[in-house]
């Protein structure tokens, strides 16, 4: 297997089907990763693009076609469904499988040798999130004291609430959750749990949410004239470019404690460069930075191996020891289990447009503010 | 002797319209009994009572000494009371034959047994040549014969034909009188049928029950039913013959 | 026995009979010649041929259009993965609790549905609204792991364990193909007996078929029981092989969909044409990624867009569905009507 | 809960069914004329939603007024579709046209996905965030546009098959396919004028749902799936049947939202179909088939 | 007017018309003889362009129109009582009405032809707002042949018009053919009376299993000891 040249990466994200969306955000930190990685002195890749669909029958299929055509890694999947399919063949085959997203902790509980993941999973997600949640509060001086819980029941949604039940006791917020509203990830409409929210006349909102019911929030919070004292979200949406284009002005305040990019690392500037020239206007999130991450370790252990040998190739991934990363945390290094146990969630604020990192403290750009300004008086 | 089929006193509503209203009558074993009577007389409702197809709303319909008005038509068809549709439902994609074994399996268990059987009865029919093909291609005619096949194939005590007759020409109609009268001979089993075609009416029936308006006007043999002053008035018109 | 074997072979001509040995001897053989993908690939077309004879017992056979049979497959693989990865069950004990499970539910829908008179598209509601109903509700079940989704461990083993369901990809193939094979033979058994012909006609006119004698109520109830315990051992495997489950893929209507494309593309109502449709489906479906990737398109939704142009040719040009065409062309006389 | 909450949820769910029930209209008229069940009906609305947001965003047309032209644009698919394609399908079995469909639906959402990309895109009028108020009452004002919209919509469509010639004969069709025939009426054309109908219902409610939702690409088959809810719930084939469904269905999803855990509110949606089946098989308003 | 020449029908496989060929001159009543399934209403199918999977001839006044689609057909002039009534149900008697006069050649004419369709049948003058599906059978027959008039036909084929009728009400449709013919409109008829319709027939076909196996003036037929035993009964 093991060939001269470049090392043939597949790459597989969903970018057709339900999660298109994310799949092809992901694949825009694949696109801008070759001339990063040439600058850093890194060996350059062959890779393979491929649609899973957002399926996991196909996700399985192409993986093994991959292999099959000669791939020497394998890097994603996004879902935590499709990149198990992808694991066992990356297993079956002694293929290397790098993880760019999936916070599915059975993922690095099943024993693998070759599947590696540099993302943080939902348990971490979630301490690191209260962790930052205390800081924020400390930096300004007030905290809510009781909120409700909105999560979107899917996969990760579901994940995570299950996860705040079990770790909230050990972190002594000073919150209470006065009542959990899950909704559907498929809601057209989601004037009903808002209001059941407000009901409810909570400080502070807590939500896990997808980019579509972040926007049917926010919209709901205006239309029913409610602005809380701080919306928390511990996932993915509010910090999404479509968030900031379709809210404008409304978007701003939301708070979010979730992976993301260290401003002040090099690479990351480096990143946010090489997207605004490539894609104007796109802001850089965690699904660029941690795709372009799997394919930095990918390149770092090709470059120190010295071989495409897939086996070697995973020995050395498993002696990955990054510190100049672009993602939060101590860098890049894997446990026996194959999870980088360094990696760490920020909490950033929407800012005129833009999200910044308020915490931790060594990674932020900018200070918190609180409360949240009344949305009826933004225009 | 008992009659194999009574009717006393049935009665069908429909919305505002008595199709069927006050009926009585009894087939002996054996008989060949034919119902006749004008256009919307409400002969098929009285068939479908019979058969299981409606429930009658009024009145007792026994079988064989058991009631079973308001069973089901496969409940019905069980205890033996076959019936072919006045308009024609074969099984459209099945073959002739595979039509007749159909009906054969509901006694027999295997179906080679079933397949003999059905053979036996297409032969009787004349439809043994075009066995293997699809009864969606068949005329009328022949239709009408296949579904009297296919009733028979469930070996009935008592046959329900509802014209049966129309659109046979009158060779045909002969023909399909003697099968009719053979088979009765051969096996014993009854008929009652709704017949328009008098020719076939008066060489075939033992007794003949007449309907107008869901009522029955006259009940007798044959040749007193058409001398009877009602039954040329409302039926056969004073034109006929 | 030896009447089930006359049955089974009965009424094929010489020439059939060597075409199905060839068929079969291929695919015995064809791990050995083809690589992993390969496998893979033909594993999904397997369990399409086999998902798409269970869905034709109700729809080819008994003219019940069901459009939510992912409600089997998915029961049948939560079933068997709860009790896998709680109580250790090995997945062919878990059958036997998956199959009566499945059945259970066919049933519960065929008697509300045969009792209540709902047919037709009405009755093809109705059977998605009762998958769309296992979605939600596994979505909130805390036994499955709600829809956090349900992983089974993918333990190490260095040799293949076909009792537990663990190893490679060659050996899913096997039991597959086997599944596959036996799903075969159990439908022509099922349509060349009497409970078939009962079928078949109540298929063509229920009401004629019930003045023929035939209770078409239990007919129907046996058709949708049969039709969903078959069924549930293709979730079983599913969750064997995937080793995750969500109720938002497996409850899905479009898995319910991918599975009843296949026997409609190869023809509904023959026992080739699930099989042929699985592998006209899927095959088309990974040459043309294949192409696509080759003319250097990366075009997310492109393939997708082919397929479906492929699909609306078929159904336009062949009515019937691919099968009952190539066997008019072959010369083969169709056992089954 | 105070009862505000309740009323304040249960208006909004009558404004959003009536738009709902706009939708399934196309799908009924569709099924109650032609007969055939039309699998790609949320797909063709999402079609409709990406015309509004171009126009929006290209020209800043305002959904409200753009609802006739998409309208027609969508009518004028429908026909050429009826003609072109479904025509032939009417006399095959329902599986085949389900075959159709959904790989017509298949085409739709991935054009879509190619021209589009899959992000969602809005509508974001003047008027998006305003809710009038009326006492204690909150009520959301593009909801009130759309669902008002939807009523008149409906109304000139119950007009048009009422009181035209044209609207008499395709009733005409759907009573009596061989009577019209028999008449000499054109009964492809008149088909096709159906077809074309139930797609303008669906582009007219698309474009009023975009000030409702954000549309990507993949919304469609949620769609598909919530109409036909509505249109058995309401009775396949009835007009009121429909609007009635889409009320009463948006309604139970609002209240079980309310009163249980919303993730599993279409739960009680699909609750009251399979209810609706087993007491009334052919809907609230719909007429038993013959 | 219409000449027929070596027609051939199919249904799938099967023929049902095989060599049809016939003639109906202006202003002429032809009579169609058969046993039920021999092809009658096939024919009628075949020249009103509701079945147009034929071969052969049909010429309407010099013109080919096989193959033509049915309102295409209609709109000649060439207009259909067909087998069965096929009236709307749901639509009210002015509504079917106004149905039959969507032909583009009606059109105009639509006020006049109701008040003469309304003169022919007071009866549904009566009942024009009740729902066709409620009239009685009798009813539906006269509203299917009020409504064939509002499309202001010159050629009308009666396919059984008198099925299913009490014998008196059958015998008043079969004076309103005479009466509609010496208005100058030919007229075909098949009908199951057939020795009523061979008396008011100027010429007659038979038609056995497809083909035309004798033809010649009604009195001729009516004597013919074939028809007398084969469809009379005598
Ligand atoms: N399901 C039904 N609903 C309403 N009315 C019905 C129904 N079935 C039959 N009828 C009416 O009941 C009356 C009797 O009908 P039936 O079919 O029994 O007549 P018939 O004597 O068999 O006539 P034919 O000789 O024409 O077959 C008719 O007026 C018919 O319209
Ligand atoms: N749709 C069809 N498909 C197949 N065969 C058909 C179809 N319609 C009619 N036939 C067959 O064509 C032949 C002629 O039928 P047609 O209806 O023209 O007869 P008819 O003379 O009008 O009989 P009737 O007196 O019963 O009305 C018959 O054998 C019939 O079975
Ligand atoms: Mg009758
Ligand atoms: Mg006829």
């Amino acid at each position: 297997r093991a060939q001269s040249g470049p090392l043939k990466v597949g790459v597989l994200l969903p970018r057709s089907g339900f999660e298109a969306g994310i799949g092809q955000d992901c694949q825009r930190g694949v696109a801008i990763a070759p001339a990063i990685l040439k600058s850093i002195g890194l060996p350059e890749l062959a890779i393979m693009d491929g649609d899973t669909e957002s399926s996991v029958e196909t996700a399985r299929a192409r993986a093994a076609k991959m292999v099959s055509d000669g791939a020497q890694c394998l890097v994603g999947a996004f879902d935590s469904g499709q990149t198990l399919a992808i694991a066992q063949v990356a297993e079956q085959n002694g293929v290397p499988l790098i993880v760019n997203i999936a916070a599915a902790p059975q993922l690095t509980e099943q024993g693998y040798k070759f599947v590696f993941r540099n993302f943080p999973t939902a348990g971490m997600i979630l301490s690191d999130a209260f962790t930052d949640q205390k800081e924020v509060f400390a930096a300004v001086g007030q905290s809510p004291k009781t909120v409700v819980f909105m999560h979107v029941n899917d996969t990760f949604g579901t994940a995570m609430a299950k996860g705040i039940n079990l770790l909230m006791p050990k972190f002594d917020m000073p919150y209470k959750i006065l009542d959990e509203i899950a909704y559907d990830p498929a809601a057209r409409d989601l004037s009903v749990e808002v209001t059941k929210a407000k009901a409810s006349n909570p400080d502070a909102l807590l939500v896990v949410s997808r980019l579509n019911d972040a926007m049917l929030i926010t919209r709901e919070l205006v239309k029913q004239r409610w602005t809380p004292q701080a919306i928390m979200s511990m996932g993915p949406g509010w910090y999404e470019d479509e968030y900031f284009k379709t809210l404008g002005k409304l978007a701003d305040g939301p708070l979010s404690f979730a992976p993301w990019f260290d401003p002040n690392k090099k690479l990351a500037q480096q990143l946010e460069a090489a997207l605004a020239k490539a894609y104007p206007g796109v802001n850089l999130n965690t699904n660029h930075v941690y795709t372009f991450e799997a394919l930095l370790v990918a390149a770092d252990a090709y470059k120190r191996a010295g071989t495409t040998d897939p086996k070697a190739l995973a020995e050395a991934i498993r002696s990955t020891n990054i510190t100049d990363n672009a993602s939060i945390g101590g860098g890049i290094a894997f446990d026996a289990k194959g999870q980088n146990t360094k990696v760490k969630d920020g909490a950033m604020q929407n800012r005129n447009g833009k999200p910044v990192v308020v915490a931790p403290k060594e990674a932020s750009n900018a200070q918190p503010e609180w409360p949240l300004k009344p949305y009826q008086s933004r225009t | 002797m008992t009659a194999l089929l009574s009717l006393t006193a049935v009665s069908k509503r429909f919305r505002g319209l008595l199709a069927v209203d006050r009926v009585s009558f009894d087939v002996a074993e054996g008989a060949l009994f034919a119902v006749i009577g004008p256009n919307g007389a409400g002969k098929t409702t009285l068939f479908n009572m019979i058969a299981g197809a409606t429930t009658p709303d009024d009145g007792a319909i026994v079988f064989a000494g058991e009631p079973i008005g308001g069973l089901s038509a496969d409940a019905v068809c069980r205890r033996g009371i076959a019936r072919t549709f006045q308009l024609v439902r074969p099984f459209p994609a099945l073959s002739l034959e595979d039509n007749v074994v159909v009906g054969a399996l509901l006694h027999r268990r295997g179906v080679g047994a079933a397949r003999e059987h059905a053979r036996d009865l297409l032969r009787r029919l004349d439809l043994f040549d075009k066995r293997h093909q699809r009864a969606a291609t068949l005329t009328l005619p022949d239709r009408k014969r296949l579904e009297v096949a296919r009733a028979l194939a469930t070996d009935p005590r008592l046959l329900l034909l509802d014209e049966v007759m129309a659109g046979l020409r009158p060779t045909e109609t002969d023909r399909m009188v003697a099968t009719l009268r053979t088979l009765n001979r051969d096996t014993g089993v009854t008929v009652l049928l709704i017949e328009h075609v008098m020719r076939a009416v008066m060489a075939l029936a033992s007794r003949v029950l007449v309907l107008d308006h869901g009522v029955a006007i006259a009940e007798g043999t044959p040749q007193a039913v058409v001398r009877d002053p009602a039954v040329v008035q409302s039926y056969l018109g004073a034109e006929t013959m | 026995m030896s009447a089930a074997l006359a049955r089974l072979a009965g009424d094929l001509s010489p020439r059939t009979r060597i075409w199905l040995a060839a068929l079969v001897a291929a695919l015995v053989i064809a791990p050995w010649i083809v690589g992993d993908y390969l496998v893979t690939v033909l594993i999904l077309i397997l369990y399409l041929a086999y998902t798409g004879q269970a869905w034709n017992i109700m729809m080819g056979f008994t003219g019940q259009l069901s459009l939510g049979h992912a409600i089997y497959a998915g029961l049948g693989a939560y079933v068997a993965a709860v009790l896998f990865t709680r109580y250790g069950v090995a997945p062919w004990v878990g059958l036997l609790a998956a199959m009566p499970v499945a059945a259970a539910c066919g049933a519960i829908i065929g008697f509300l549905a045969f009792r209540f008179g709902v047919t037709g598209v009405y009755f093809a509601i109705l059977t998605i609204a009762f998958a769309e109903f296992a979605r939600i509700g596994f979505d909130h079940l805390g036994i499955v792991n709600a829809a956090a989704g349900l992983f089974l461990p993918v333990a190490q083993y260095a040799h293949n364990d076909p009792w537990r369901l663990r190893g490679s990809p060659t050996m899913f193939y096997y039991v597959m193909l086997a599944a596959t094979l036996a799903a075969f033979i159990l439908c022509r058994l099922l349509i060349t007996s009497r409970i078939g012909y009962f079928w078949l006609a109540i298929r063509e006119d229920e009401e004629a078929a019930r003045a023929a004698g035939i209770d078409t109520f239990r007919y129907k109830m046996y058709a949708v029981t049969i039709s969903a315990a078959v069924t549930s051992f293709a979730g079983v495997f599913y969750a064997f092989f995937y080793n995750n489950l969500f109720p938002e893929q497996v409850f899905n209507i479009s898995r319910s969909i991918q599975m009843i494309l296949g026997p409609i593309i190869g023809g509904v109502g023959t026992l080739f044409g699930p099989i042929l449709g699985a592998f006209v489906l899927t095959g088309l479906a990974e040459s043309l990624s294949t192409a696509l990737t080759a003319m250097g398109l990366d075009l997310p939704g492109a393939e997708q867009v082919f397929y479906g142009v492929c699909l609306l040719v078929v159904v336009v040009a062949l009515p019937e569905g691919i099968w009952p065409w190539l066997a008019r062309r072959l010369g083969v006389k169709e056992a089954e009507s | 809960m105070p009862f505000d909450v309740y009323l304040n949820v249960a208006i909004g769910g009558v404004l959003t069914g009536l738009v709902y029930g706009l939708m399934a209209l196309g799908l009924s008229v569709i099924f109650g004329v032609v007969r055939v069940v039309n699998f790609a009906h949320g797909e063709m609305m999402s079609i409709a939603m990406f015309l509004a947001v171009v126009l929006f965003s290209a020209f800043h047309l305002d959904p409200l007024i753009m609802m006739v032209p998409i309208a027609a644009v969508l009518f004028v698919f429908g026909y050429a579709l009826q003609s072109g394609l479904i025509n032939p399908f009417i006399a095959r079995p329902e599986h085949s046209q389900f075959l159709l469909l959904v790989a017509l639906g298949i085409i739709i959402v991935n054009v879509l996905l190619i021209i589009f990309g899959p992000d969602a895109r809005t509508v974001q009028t003047a008027y998006a965030f305003d809710s009038f108020q009326l006492g204690p009452l909150l009520v959301d004002a593009t909801k009130v546009y759309a669902g008002a919209a939807a009523i008149v919509f409906a109304a000139l469509l119950f007009a048009f098959f009422r009181f035209t010639l044209i609207g008499t004969a395709i009733r005409a069709c759907a009573d009596n396919y061989t009577g019209a025939l028999v008449v000499g009426l054109n009964v492809n054309r008149l088909y096709a004028l159906t077809f074309g109908i139930g797609a303008a219902c669906v582009g007219a409610a698309g474009t009023m749902m975009t000030l409702i939702v954000d549309v990507t690409p993949m919304i469609g088959p949620t769609y598909t799936l919530l109409a036909f809810v509505i249109v058995i719930t309401g009775g396949l084939g009835s007009m009121p049947g429909a609007l009635l469904g889409g009320i009463l269905i948006g309604l139970t999803e609002a209240l079980a939202g309310l009163l249980f855990t919303p993730s599993a509110k279409s739960m009680f949606a699909f609750g009251i179909l399979v209810l609706v089946l087993l007491f009334r098989p052919q809907g609230i308003l719909g007429k038993r088939p013959a | 007017m219409l000449a027929v020449e070596n027609l051939d029908v199919f249904y799938g496989d099967v023929q049902a018309l095989d060599g049809v060929s016939l003639e109906i001159a202006e202003g002429a009543i032809v009579a169609i003889v058969g046993a039920n399934g021999a092809g009658k209403t096939t024919l009628i199918r075949a020249l009103a362009g509701m079945q147009r999977r034929l071969r052969g001839r049909i010429s309407f006044r010099g013109v080919d129109i096989a193959g033509w689609p049915s309102h295409r057909v209609c709109n000649l002039g060439i207009g259909q009582v067909a087998e069965g009534r096929q009236v709307f149900p749901t639509l009210s008697v002015e509504e079917n009405l106004d149905i039959g006069a969507m032909l583009p050649r009606a059109r105009a004419d639509r006020a006049k032809n109701r008040d003469r369709a309304f003169a022919l049948f007071p009866r549904l003058a009566e009942r024009a707002g009740q729902p066709a599906g409620t009239l009685s059978g009798g009813e539906q027959q006269m509203l299917a042949i009020a409504r064939c008039l509002m499309g202001a036909p010159q050629l009308i084929m009666f396919d059984e018009p008198s099925l299913g009728l009490a014998p008196a009400i059958a015998r008043g449709v079969l004076d309103t053919i005479g009466a509609l013919n010496r208005e100058g409109i030919t007229c075909v008829v098949v009908e199951q009376n057939v020795a009523l319709s061979l008396k008011l027939a100027s010429r007659a076909y038979v038609l056995e299993n497809g083909r035309i196996t004798l033809t010649g003036s009604g009195a001729e037929l009516l004597a013919d000891d074939r028809v007398r035993s084969a469809y009379l009964g005598l």
